[in-house]
Order: structure tokens, then sequence, then C-alpha cells
């Protein structure tokens, strides 16, 4: 059979860094090929290559038999080619509809015939049970919805190639079934996929083939039906991975943090938190596992007095502190390594010294009487602290802008631990790093908790609740749907959880 | 005292400079002070420089630098120099300094010269009160400044002195150049009833005759020859002469009689003039004549300031 | 003081604020493309100013003011290509760029005036638009002969207003221009083009502040003189944000100016013994109060101001 | 990598400076004035005698204040356009003082109308800081709002209540001696405005980059919810911020009255605030940047108006040239950085 889409020796480099190096792939008709590698390993650049937003350094790239030349995506698109990027390229501001529709011509001249539009888009969503609702607004819908609407606008585009990057990151097992056995109807009918993804299994579920890509290379291309997850792991990472990281058994002591009956409301008005109740021990991790969307922002923004909840309390070490400021909560002894570390974790600009004693800038010894910083007290602290948690930084005086994402993570989780809270509250601690830092990150955080801190562990990668937690609680609309302790817990029951649908009452 | 005035044949060697506080193709102050350095340089050759658009904050050391290069004589067009005119001169006793539109002097260098501006006010409203029917007269001005005030003043009092229940009604557009806001100030005059509109504000001034056009109701020009601006609007111009100012001030100093004290111009001394144009019946203008020879001699009084 | 609030000074303060309003608007449905495309365009003001003499020059050298129109247009353009290149393929900081934009008009335009006519103490006139009454409508009574007599650039002005959200909301065009203002790099993965988007709203906001800037001194006189824009530019351009980005919020923004201004000037004329300071000071004041209270937060377009670098 | 930032700070600069001129003597060619000697007299013409630099000292103080402003209003990630009427009324504060203590020492009389231009400007920027703070209005507009209302209040007040006691031109009497600022150089103008301008060229730095409220509102203008995360209270510091910026922009009103005027006018030093951002920008909003940049503005202005006198270009040239020379640097800067990124690809 003749590949659809073959891609050689591509070539591409940003100041400092090969993304990709003499990469080579190809792909089949109706064929489902995922891509696999770690953080960084340049999946995304050389799919960003294939759909004309980057232009490669070197290589050739054939479509359909034929030489192309993206130099935008217009091109590519007109070709027939698809993308769904890994972060989702919608409007919060648009309708479903004209996200879908926007950067198509017009249909008289300039002007959309937006009801033959929705007539068709539903007729596209109905076919492949991709439900959606062409006049909400995208900043209105789950996560989960969004993931359609992208699937929608690329299909409603005629393309032959579908390239999906890492679309499974924030669906429930449930949807992530749903969208398998959407790919597989669409390959069926034809059409070829790229999937990009970490997750072995979901390789090994819904793939052809699969290529491995490591430090920009190709390492290898091979039959799904040949490989098992070890054996991928080992071609993604280049050495044997310890999946899970050791730690003792658990010791609670008393209870650190406690929330009754959490109501949060978010800026849009709308509930976020309805009722969440739960409990955190020291020395112990809960791990909160949900589909991203499910309200883990606003509990943790809310624990951290980031939002101002509606009705409930909480209480840390006892002491209510609700309505608190945020500063006032961190010095009670809150840790809080927030979900995105360019949102929030880090002032991106400033040094990496002033990001270090971003929750204590003010406090003796940075700040002096009058409000005056103390520079050389900062920098040897910086920079010690630095080596201490591995951090790869020239020095302390870069920007924090200058670092990769793993250690920027690093930097983040280097600061709040090093405060030594009684509660550490780790959101997404790992979200995009790479697994060397990953197993460096969950060291700290065991680290923590054997200290005797109390971990509370939100994350919407389950394999990482599973490694770290002693007691596993599972967020769903705003509310714990049920709780379990970490020993060979019920994975299945844990999916179904995640997807609303509760089995048994509290377990404990 | 002033320097020895130099033999005839040298004449030309005179430096003379002209500091402006605006733009010369401001139409109106500042054009017409330029039109005064074109006019000496064609009557009596000699070739005045001039400095455009001084800011406030440089009236200083724009005056000090000619006093450094040894200038002769310097106009400062504008009253507003006289507080830097009275710190420089001082210092450069070599250097005669005329403070446009002062009515101070101060021995040995400085003196002041304006225009009674007043008189042009006065003569503008003793038409409007002649020729308006509705009773009601519209003037504008640019900022409450004591000339500009001054001449809407007279404009009032000429205009009662012709028929005391004449309304008069005084807007000031803080601005010399928004043509825009001086059009809808008229407009709002004439639809407020006047039916003689007159403008000191320079460029301002254009707008209210546009004005004056659209509502169908007459302008009286000001300073610069404005009858051909809008042809049966404008029925008559008050003309400054202010070019033949300049030239009577280089002359005197030339002959070394100009002295260190405050002068005034007016239709006396030929620095106003009337520019009629046919819409005005001869008895109007026969009333006119009648007060601006009344002014040359002395017999009407400026307004209370 | 009571006779004043006829009818007849209802009628006569409705017309003064729709001449009023007209350049603001013109030039803020301008501004308002650009800054929904992302561009912050705080050079309407010399872009204005450039059009009041390319108009009158077009009108001069041909004779017709609909040539000056034109002339004005390519004024407009050639200040906003200045802003767009510096803005869009460069990524300067776009209200450094504007600022500079209106230095730059402000010497270019009494340069070229300068140049061309010299110094004068009358103004040179050229052809201008006349008022062109709209039959029927003209012939109604009280407001007709007030309102439906204006020149045409008026009706245009206000025709654009519907126009412009027509554009913006219905069109292929707009979709691609409110994408690339939220979103460049979605705008970018759709196949819209960003940079030509942002160029040609750059281009757009030039052309209307050229026109706004001809309305002054083509449609409301027949002259140029020096800076004779006098910040109706940087009232557009709070026009834009008062009027949250959109046509209709501009229209009423334009009008809320337009009003403060001819109410201030017409109670100036009457005559109160208020300060007359005090009314000049209204529309802005009044502007303060309704961004506080009234208007409240506006959201900007997401990517407002900032630079897209595609790679 | 010391090469390159020798390119960027030193080299683009002047070539931007450059090409602006070029183009600015293609005008000058065109009304028959040679060009050599025109930038000769723009660009040196001061530099030779002592007046002459004092000038040009003189000039760089209000925009050096008002670029500090912008500046820090900046660094809190929000626009100060209103630096304009923030002097305004920072100038009537300090006059107002100067004619009521002006009789005191000038011990107390000029500390004393420098904190009341504080007092003043602050008051000026803090409304727009309160109205963002409180409804989230834009400063951008709130600011240009508030320029014209100073203006207008300005004219108002030395048109009425503040005028002159002779009554006769719209402006106060003169100010206490005591509370001029004495001249630091005999025979010029330079006084003591500048050195306080220095000071707070100093100052700002000191509190931006060395003290804890600097941190804040550095943090809250680069990143607002990172800021919010680390316990700053990012309205107060917003209000803090415009608050302050505007106290910097009055103290350019009070050296404006206190150095040069020594009583209000209508209408003085204007355009000084769009100086400031223009200043401020171009000295990559940094205090040491602002004094360099200001020094260039204060050139070109001084020279400017000398060029006019001995060469007698029109003033409009002069506006021509220095927004090309703006374009120029920071367009030229872009560039220069984006052909150090193709070459360092090169290397990679
Ligand atoms: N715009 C860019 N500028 C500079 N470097 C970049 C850019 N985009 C990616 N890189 C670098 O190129 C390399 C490959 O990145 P890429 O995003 O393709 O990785 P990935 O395999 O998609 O990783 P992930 O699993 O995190 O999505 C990384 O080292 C990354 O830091
Ligand atoms: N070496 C580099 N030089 C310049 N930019 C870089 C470099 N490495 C990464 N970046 C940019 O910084 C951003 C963050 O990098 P990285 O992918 O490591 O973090 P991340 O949090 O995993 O981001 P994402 O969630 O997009 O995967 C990327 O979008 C990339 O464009
Ligand atoms: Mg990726
Ligand atoms: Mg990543």
């Amino acid at each position: 059979m003749q590949p659809i889409l073959k891609m050689i020796n591509i070539t591409k480099t940003f100041p400092g860094v090969v993304a990709n190096r003499n990469v080579n792939l190809e792909v089949y008709h109706g064929e489902i090929h995922a891509l696999l590698g770690e953080n960084g390993a340049g999946k995304s650049t050389l799919m960003n290559v294939l759909y004309g937003l980057y232009q490669a350094d070197s290589g050739e790239i054939y479509f359909e038999g034929k030489r192309v030349n993206f130099e935008s995506a217009k091109d590519a698109i007109r070709a027939g080619i698809g993308m769904i990027h890994q972060h989702f390229m919608l409007i919060p501001v648009h309708t479903v509809l004209d996200n879908i529709i926007m950067g198509l011509p017009g249909d008289r001249g300039i002007f959309y015939d937006r009801a033959l539009h929705r007539e068709r888009v539903l007729e596209i969503a109905h076919r492949y049970g991709l439900e959606i609702d062409p006049d909400a607004y995208v900043q209105d819908l789950s996560v989960g919805a969004q993931q359609r609407v992208e699937i929608v606008k690329a299909l409603y585009r005629k393309a032959k190639l579908l390239i999906m990057d890492e679309p499974t990151a924030v669906l429930t097992p449930q949807e992530v079934k749903e969208l398998f056995s959407t790919l597989k109807k669409l390959s069926q009918e034809g059409m070829s996929i790229i999937l990009i993804t970490h997750k072995l299994n979901e390789v090994l579920e819904v793939a052809d083939r699969v290529t491995v890509l490591r430090d920009g290379q190709v390492i290898k291309t091979l039959n799904t039906k040949d490989a098992d997850e070890k054996l991928l792991a080992q071609l993604m990472v280049g050495r044997e991975v310890n999946f899970v990281p050791a730690k003792s058994p658990c010791q609670p002591g008393p209870v650190v943090l406690e929330i009754k009956d959490l109501v949060v409301k978010n800026q849009r008005g709308i509930t976020a938190l309805n009722g969440l109740s739960l409990t955190v021990r020291g020395g112990e991790i809960l791990g909160i596992a949900g589909v991203d969307g499910n309200g883990q922002t606003e509990l943790a923004e809310a624990i951290a007095g980031l939002i101002k909840p509606v009705a409930g309390t909480i209480l840390l070490n006892g002491e209510p502190i609700v309505g608190k400021k945020p500063r006032v909560i961190t010095e009670k002894g809150l840790g809080h390594i927030p979900e995105d570390r360019h949102k929030r974790g880090l002032v991106l600009d400033f040094t990496l010294s002033e990001n270090i004693i971003l929750q204590s800038y003010y406090c003796e010894p940075w700040c002096g009487k009058f409000g005056f910083l103390n520079l050389n007290s900062i920098k040897s602290m910086a920079q010690e602290l630095l080596e201490k948690y591995k951090v790869k930084a020239p020095h302390s005086e870069v920007a924090a802008r200058t670092l990769s994402g793993g250690n920027q993570q690093k930097v983040v989780v280097a600061r709040e631990i090093s405060r030594r809270p009684k509660l550490l509250l780790a959101v997404q601690p790992t979200r995009g790093v790479d697994v060397g830092a990953i197993e460096y990150i969950h060291e700290q955080i065991i680290k923590e908790r054997e200290r005797g801190a109390a971990v509370l562990l939100i994350s919407t990668e389950l394999s990482e609740i599973l490694a770290l937690s002693d007691r596993i609680a599972v967020i769903y609309k705003g509310q714990i749907m049920g709780e379990m302790t970490n020993d060979n817990p019920d994975i299945n029951e844990i999916g179904l959880m995640m997807a609303g649908i509760r089995k048994k009452k509290e377990a404990s | 005292k002033n320097e020895e005035p130099k033999k005839e044949g040298e004449a030309k060697k005179y430096k003379i400079a002209l500091v402006l506080p605006g733009p010369i193709n401001d139409q109106g102050w500042n054009a017409t002070a330029y039109a005064g350095l074109q006019l000496v340089k064609k009557d009596l050759g000699i070739d005045m420089e001039y400095i455009e658009n001084v800011q406030q904050a440089d009236f200083e050391a724009t005056l000090r630098d000619y006093g450094e290069k040894g200038y002769d004589l310097v106009f400062a067009h504008g009253v507003q120099f006289t507080d830097a005119v009275n710190k420089v001169a001082p210092q450069y006793p070599k250097t005669f300094f005329m403070v446009i539109n002062s009515d101070q002097g101060k021995a040995p260098n400085i003196g002041g010269i304006g225009i009674r501006e007043w008189e042009g006010g006065y003569v503008a409203g003793t038409i409007a009160g002649l020729i308006t029917k509705t009773k009601k007269l519209g003037a504008i001005g640019s900022f409450p400044f004591p000339v500009i005030k001054g001449t809407l003043d007279a404009f009032e009092n000429a205009a009662k002195a012709v028929d005391p229940s004449i309304k008069v009604m005084k807007t000031y557009v803080n601005s010399w150049e928004d043509i825009q806001k001086g059009k809808e100030t008229a407009l709002a005059m004439a639809e407020n009833g006047a039916d003689v509109l007159f403008c000191s504000a320079n460029q301002v001034g254009l707008g209210s005759i546009e004005a004056a056009k659209m509502k169908g109701v007459k302008a009286i020009g000001y300073i610069a020859p404005q009858n051909e601006v809008a042809p049966g609007t404008v029925v008559a111009s008050v003309l400054y002469k202010t070019p033949n100012l300049f030239k009577w001030v280089v002359e005197q100093f030339i002959a070394g009689k100009l002295e260190p004290k405050g002068y005034s111009q007016g239709w006396a001394e030929g620095v106003l003039e009337m520019d009629w144009t046919d819409e005005v019946p001869q008895e109007v203008k026969d009333k006119v004549n009648a007060v601006i020879e009344d002014l040359k001699a002395g017999k009407i009084a400026p307004p209370k300031p | 003081m009571e006779q004043i609030f006829t009818l007849g000074f209802f009628i006569t303060l409705l017309a003064a604020t729709i001449r009023l309003s007209v350049p603001i608007l013109l030039a803020a449905l301008g501004g308002m493309f650009s800054e929904r495309s992302g561009v912050i365009n705080i050079g309407l003001e010399g872009m204005m100013l450039i059009g009041a003499l390319f108009g009158v020059i077009g009108s001069y050298v041909t004779g017709s003011p609909w040539i000056g129109i034109l002339f004005a247009i390519g004024g407009g353009i050639l200040l906003a290509l200045i802003h767009a290149y510096m803005t869009v393929s460069l990524g300067v900081d776009h209200v450094v760029t504007g600022i500079a934009v209106n230095i730059l008009s402000v010497g270019l335009t009494s340069f070229i005036f300068r140049a061309m006519f010299g110094i004068t103490t009358t103004p040179v006139k050229v052809n201008a638009f006349k008022p062109l009454a709209i039959p029927g409508l003209k012939d109604l009574p009280l407001i007709g002969p007030i309102l439906f007599q204006q020149n045409i650039l008026v009706y245009l002005a206000f025709l654009l207003v519907p126009l412009a959200s027509l554009i913006l909301y219905r069109t292929s065009w707009g979709l691609a221009i409110r994408t690339v203002g939220e979103h460049p790099k979605a705008a970018d993965t759709v196949g819209i083009n960003v940079v030509k988007i942002r160029y040609l709203c750059v281009l757009l906001s030039g052309i209307f502040a050229g026109v706004a800037g001809a309305f002054l001194s083509l449609g409301q006189f027949n002259m140029f003189v020096d800076n004779m824009v006098s910040g109706r530019g940087f009232i557009a351009v709070a026009a834009v944000i008062f009027g949250k980005w959109k046509p209709s919020g501009i229209l009423a923004a334009s009008l809320i100016f337009g009003l403060a201004d001819a109410l201030q000037i017409r109670l100036q004329a009457v005559g109160t013994g208020i300060p007359y300071q005090v009314f000049l000071m209204l529309p802005y004041i009044v502007t303060v109060i309704a961004m506080s209270g009234l208007v409240g937060k506006t959201t900007a377009p997401a990517a407002l101001g900032k630079s897209y670098e595609k790679n | 990598m010391k090469k390159d930032l020798l390119l960027i700070n030193l080299v683009v600069p002047i070539l931007a400076i450059l090409a602006a001129l070029v183009l600015g003597a293609i005008l000058l060619l065109f009304i028959n004035v040679n060009p050599l000697e025109a930038y000769s007299v723009l660009l040196f013409g001061n530099l030779t005698s002592l007046y002459g630099i004092s000038e040009i000292l003189v000039k760089a103080v209000p925009i050096i204040m008002t670029g500090l402003a912008f500046t820090f209003a900046y660094r809190t990630g929000l626009f100060n356009i209103g630096a304009e009427g923030q002097m305004y009324v920072g100038a009537i504060a300090a006059v107002v003082v100067g004619l009521k203590l002006g009789h005191l020492s000038p011990f107390l009389a000029i500390p004393l109308s420098l904190l009341a231009a504080l007092i003043a400007g602050g008051i000026w920027g803090g409304i727009p800081g309160l109205l963002k703070a409180v409804f989230g209005s834009s400063e951008i507009i709130i600011t240009i709002m508030l320029n014209y209302v100073a203006v207008y209040l300005l004219s108002y007040l030395v048109d009425k209540p503040l005028r002159e006691k002779s009554g006769f031109y719209p402006q106060t009497d003169m100010i206490g001696e005591n509370a001029f600022l004495p001249v630091l150089i005999p025979n010029t103008r330079l006084h003591l405005g500048f050195l306080i301008a220095l000071l707070f060229v100093v100052l700002v730095y000191i509190i931006l980059w060395r003290t804890k409220l600097g941190f804040e509102l550095r943090a809250v203008g680069l990143n607002l919810h990172a800021a919010e995360y680390a316990g700053i209270d990012v309205r107060t510091k917003m209000f803090l911020a415009l608050a302050l910026s505007g106290a910097l922009a009055g103290v350019a009103g009070f050296t404006e009255v206190g150095g040069i005027h020594h009583r209000l006018l209508d209408n003085f030093s204007k355009g000084v605030g769009f100086d400031g951002i223009a200043v401020a920008l171009l000295g990559q909003a940094t205090p040491f940047g602002v004094v360099l940049a200001s020094l260039l503005f204060g050139l070109l202005q001084v020279g400017a108006n000398s060029m006019q006198r001995s060469v007698g270009v029109p003033a409009n040239i002069v506006y021509i040239i220095q927004g090309l020379i703006i374009l120029f640097l920071l367009g030229g800067t872009i560039l220069a950085r984006r052909y150090q990124k193709k070459k360092a690809k090169g290397v990679a």
C-alpha cells in the first residue's frame, strides 16, 4: 500500500535545541499511527512542521504521493491535514460554531451562511457520535466537550490525515474509550490518524503501528502487535524505568486539613465545588483523582485563599482559614505547588532567586527592617537551594523563563518544600515534565510525608495518584465521589467514579 | 543709553530677531508678525531672523541666546515674554528687547509696543450693533488674556453704546487652533439668536465664519483681511497692520529714536484699518467712521479690566 | 435660563451632537478594527491630522472633494503602514509606536502644508462637501431641515456602524479578525494569516482615521489649519474602549462625547456665570464617571497589545 | 556575549539616529538648508558651551520625572498616560505653597512645595488607581481624560482664583523667592531640580529593585496571578503604583515652576507628559535608561531651537526627526536582536 504521508530526514532546530534530527515517518491510509516519546522528545515539533506551522530546516514531505511544502496551516488544511493541538486552539469567547468555521472562506462572498454550517456541523457530529451544541460558548464547556469541538473542527475541514497531540490527557477512562471508538470508526472509513501520547497502554490498545522518538530522533517504528509496555518504555526512555517510587508504610498523625461542605463558585458564577468534604492527616498523602475540570482548580485555590468559598469550612491545624488572605494561610503552614507553573507558580521574567523568595520576600532575613531586600543573602540561599534540589541552571540570577519546564517545576517544588510546610498542596506537580524530573519530584513529595507533613495531591494522572497516595479520593462535579485506601485499589471503580458513577458508598 | 545710530550705508548690518510663541502659519498673531518681517525686508532691506513655536519653558534661553550673539534688536512677540525679558535684558545691555503688546518699558534696553486691540473690538462692536436685527451678538475669544478679554469687552461696550438693549454672548474656547470648536460655538450662538458674530482667536475665527455662513448670519473679520473667506457673510474686516508696526519700530531704532518705554498704537497711528464690503450701507459706514475718529481723538475710554 | 430648554434647543443640540461625534465615530470605528485584531492604535490623532491635510491637498489639486477623500485615505494608509510594520512585523510596543506616529504626523503635516501653500494670513480654500438633503426626510417638520441636511460624510459615518457590525459579526473576515485578536496562535492553526489580518486592520484604522480627518477639513470646512484635529484622535481611542470594542458601543460612546461637547458649548454661550473651564471639562468628567460606575470593567480582546511571533 | 550587548546598546542607537537624520536631511535639502550645518548645530551646537549643556540638562529635568512616572506604573503592568495632567496639578500645588509660604526659609519652603507637588500628583494619579482597583476601569482612558481636566483646572485657577494681583495676565504672582530652586551654576538656568530629579532616579531604582514594595510591584506587573499566589494584594498595589507614579509626575510640575517659571501659567511645558512615555520606553523602562533617553530628548529639543535660530530650520522638521528617531531606535533594536538570533541558530 502507498503511504499517505512520508516525512524524510526532517531536521528542525530552535536556538540551542535540535528538536528533530533526521526524522523519517511513514503513515498509511486508514492507519492509526502512534507517536511516542518523553517530554521534549520532539513530537509536537514534528507535527507542527507537518502542519505548516513551523518550517523544517531540511528534509522532505510527501503527502498523497506529492512533494509538499506547507508554508502555513492553510496549505496543510487545504491538502487535507487536520490537527488537534496539545493546548486546545479554541477561542473561549466564541461560540462552538464560530470556532469550527473560523478561517473558512465565506459562502456568499465574505458572508457566512451560518444556518447551513450549523446543519452540516450537527450532521458530522451525529455521524461520529460527537455530541456538541453549536450555539454554546466554548468558555462554558467541559474539557471533554472542547475536545469534541476540536475533532469536529478538523473533520469539518475534510481532513484525510488527522493529527492528535495528547488528546487523552484530559479525558476520563470512559471518554478515552469513546474517543478511541470514534478514532477506529474514522480509520475504517479510510482516515489516517497520527496519535501522540505518553501512555503506553493506549498505544497498544488503539494504534496499528508506533514510532518512538527520543531526543529528537526516531528510535524505532514497529507494529503494536509486536510490542508490549516494557519494550516501549525502554525504547522511549533509553533505560529501565522505575514506575513506582519506594515509600515506607503510612503512619498518619493528627488531622492537619479538614474541609467540610465546601461550596465554591468559579469566576463565571458556576458552582464548581458543591459541598465537598475531606480530611488529610500529617504523614499521609491523600490523592485526589479526577478528570480535569471537575473542581480541582477551585479546590486548590480555595484552600490557598485565592478564591472565596460561598459556604463551608476549611480548617488548617484546627483553625478556620476561609476568608483569610493567601498570605495568612501560607504563614499558617501551607506549601502550594500550583497547577500551572507559568500562570501562578513563577514570575517567568523574575530571576531564580526572586522566584525562590516569592513567598517569603517580606520576611527576615530576606527583607530588612525598612523594607529593603537583602540581596546577598537571598542570592546565596538561592544558589544553595538550586544545588540541593538539582535544578539545572547556570546560576541563580538567570530569568526563570530560560529554564526547561522540568527545571522550572523543580524551582517551584524547592521553594515550597524548603519552607517546611505543615500542609503540602501539590497540584499536577509533574505536569509536562520529563521522566527524570518526575522521579525526582515524586521522591521529594514522599520525603515531605515522611517528615510528617500532610500532603494533598491533586492530579489528573491516575498513575501518579496510584504511585504516591496513601488514600485516594475521586472528585467529580465538585464533590468527592468516594474514597479508598491505596492497597490494591479497584482501578475500574475509580474510572467509573471519575465518570460520575458511584458504586459503593464510603470506603475508608 | 542706546547705541548711537550707525551710518546709513551700514544699515544692512543690523542683527534683528523675532521670537514667536507659535507657528508662523497660525493665520493670526504669529502670521502677521511674520508678514512684518517680510515687510521690513522689502521696505528697509533688512534681513530679520525669526524663531517660531517657542515654548514657554524656552523663552529665557532663546532670548539669552540672541543676547549672547550680540543682536541689536530682539522682538518678543507677546506679553507673555515680559518675565523672561526682564530677567535676560540686564545681562545684555547692547541688545534692545521689544515686547509686543506690552505697555511698559524699562531703561535702558526694554521697550514695549502694543496695538490697542480693544479699539479694534470697539469698532467691530459698533458695526455689529448697527447691523444687528435680533439685538443679539456673539463674541468668541481664545483665552481670557487681558488683550482678548479687553477686545471682547470693548465689543460689548460699543454694541451697547449703539443700543443698550443689545445682548452679547461671550465665550472662550481655550484654544487658538480648534477650528471645529470655534464653528460649533458660533453655531450655538447663532441658534441662540445671534445674527452677528465676532471672534478673536486666530484660526478658531475661521470656524466661526464658517458657522455664520451656514446659518446665514453675518460675521466681522478680524486681524487678517477675511472678507474673501466668505463673501456675503463677512461684511467687513478690522485689519491689523501689524507689519507696519514692526517697520515703524525698526525705523525708530535705526534712527536712534527708540526709547525704553511703552508705546501703543491704534487707529490714530494707522495700525488698525477698515476693510469694507458692499454689504454695509453707507450710513453705517459713516457712523463707524465717526466712532473711529472719536477713538483717534481719544474720546472713548478703554474697557475696565 | 429657563427659555433655553426649548424644543428648538434640543433639536439644534442634537444636530451639533451629530456633527461633533462624527470625526470621533469614524476614527474610533477604525481603531476598533485595529484593536479587535490585537493592535493598540494610539496614533489615530496623527492619522486624522494627515487625513485632514491630504484631503485638502487632493481637493486642491483636482478640485474634487471626493478625490480629496482618496488622498486622505492614502495619507492614513501611509502612517498606518508605519504603525503596522513596527507593531506587527517587528513587535515594537504599540503605545510608543503610536506616540511616535503622532509626533511624526504633527511635523509632517505642517511641513508639507508650508511647502505646498507657503505662509499666508488667509487660508487656502478648496472645494469641500456640500450639505446633502435627503429627499422626503428633509421635509419632516422641525427635525428635517436640521438632521437631514448634513454633508454626505455624516450619513456615511453612521451607515458605517451597521456595516462594521455586519463585517465583524457576520463575515469570514470579521470572524478572522476576532480570532486573531483573541488568540493569534489558534488563528494560525486554522490557516488564518495573522500578519495579514493585523496589517489589514491597522490599515483599515488608517483609512477610517484619514476619512475622519478629511471630515474636519473637507466636511466641516474647506481648508486645513495646523493641528486642527486638536485631540479628537485621543478621544477616539477612549471611545473604542468606552464602547467596549463594539460598533454599537462605539456609536454610543461617540454620541456621548459629542453630546457632552455640544451641551457645554451651548451652556457656555448662554452665559451662566459658571467658569467656562468647568464646561470644557464636562465631557471628560462624564467619561470618567461613566467608566467607573456605569460601564465598569471592560474586557479587551485577549491578545490586545501582544505581538505574535510565528517562529 | 559582550559584543552582542555592545551592538544593541551602542551601535544600534547610533545607526538609528543616523538613519533618522538622513531622512530628515532629504527634507532639509528640499527647503534649501545645508543638512550638515543644521545637524552640527542640532547635535553638537550646545555641547560646546557650559550654558548649552546646562540648557540640555534643564530641558531633561521634567522629562526625567515624567519618564520615571511612566516607568513606575509600567513596571506594575499599568499604562499611565496621565503624566501631563499630574504634572500640572503638581505645579499647582507647588505654586500655592510657594505663594503662601515662599517667605519662609528655603529649607522649609522648597521641601514643602515638593511635598505638596508629590501629594497633588499622587492624588491625580491615585484617582485612576482607585477606579482601577475598585471597578477595574481602564487606567489608559481615565488618565487621558484627567489630562484634559487638569488642563482646564489650571486654566481656571490662573484665570480666576489664583490670578496675579494686578489681574492683568492669566498667571499667578511670582512665588516667594525662597521657594525658588537655587541655580546650581551661576549664569545658567540649571537649578536644584536637576539634582532632585537624579535623586528620584536613584530612589525609583532602589524602590523597584531593592525593596519589598518594588518586588511586589514588579511581581504584579510581570504576572498578576503569581503575585496573587504569593500573597500580594494586587489591587492595593495597582492603586499604589498609579498614585506613586502620579506623585513622580507631580515633581515635574514642581521643578518647572520652582526652577523655571516661578509662577503658574496656562499650558506651561506642554507635551512633557508624552515625552515621558517615549523616554521610558526608549530607556527600556529602567531609571538609568530614562535618564539617558531624557538627555537625548533634551539635546534634540534644545538643539532644535538652536538649529532654528542659526540655520533657519522650521520647527516641524524637528518633530519629524524626533518621531523618526523613536521609530528607528525601537525598530532597530528588534532587527538587531533578530539578526543575533539568526546567527546563534546558524551556530547551533
Ligand atoms: N518554540 C520553541 N522555541 C524553542 N524551543 C522549543 C520551542 N518549542 C519546542 N522547543 C524545544 O524543542 C524540544 C522539543 O519540543 P516538543 O514540544 O516538540 O516536545 P514534545 O515531544 O511535544 O514534548 P511534550 O510531551 O512535552 O509535549 C524541547 O526541547 C523544547 O524545549
Ligand atoms: N530552550 C528553550 N528556549 C526557548 N524557549 C523554550 C525553550 N524550552 C522551552 N521553551 C518554550 O517554553 C515553553 C515551555 O516549555 P516546556 O514544554 O518545557 O514546558 P511545559 O510546561 O511542558 O509546556 P507545555 O505545557 O506546553 O508542554 C514551551 O512552549 C517552549 O516554547
Ligand atoms: Mg508536545
Ligand atoms: Mg510539554
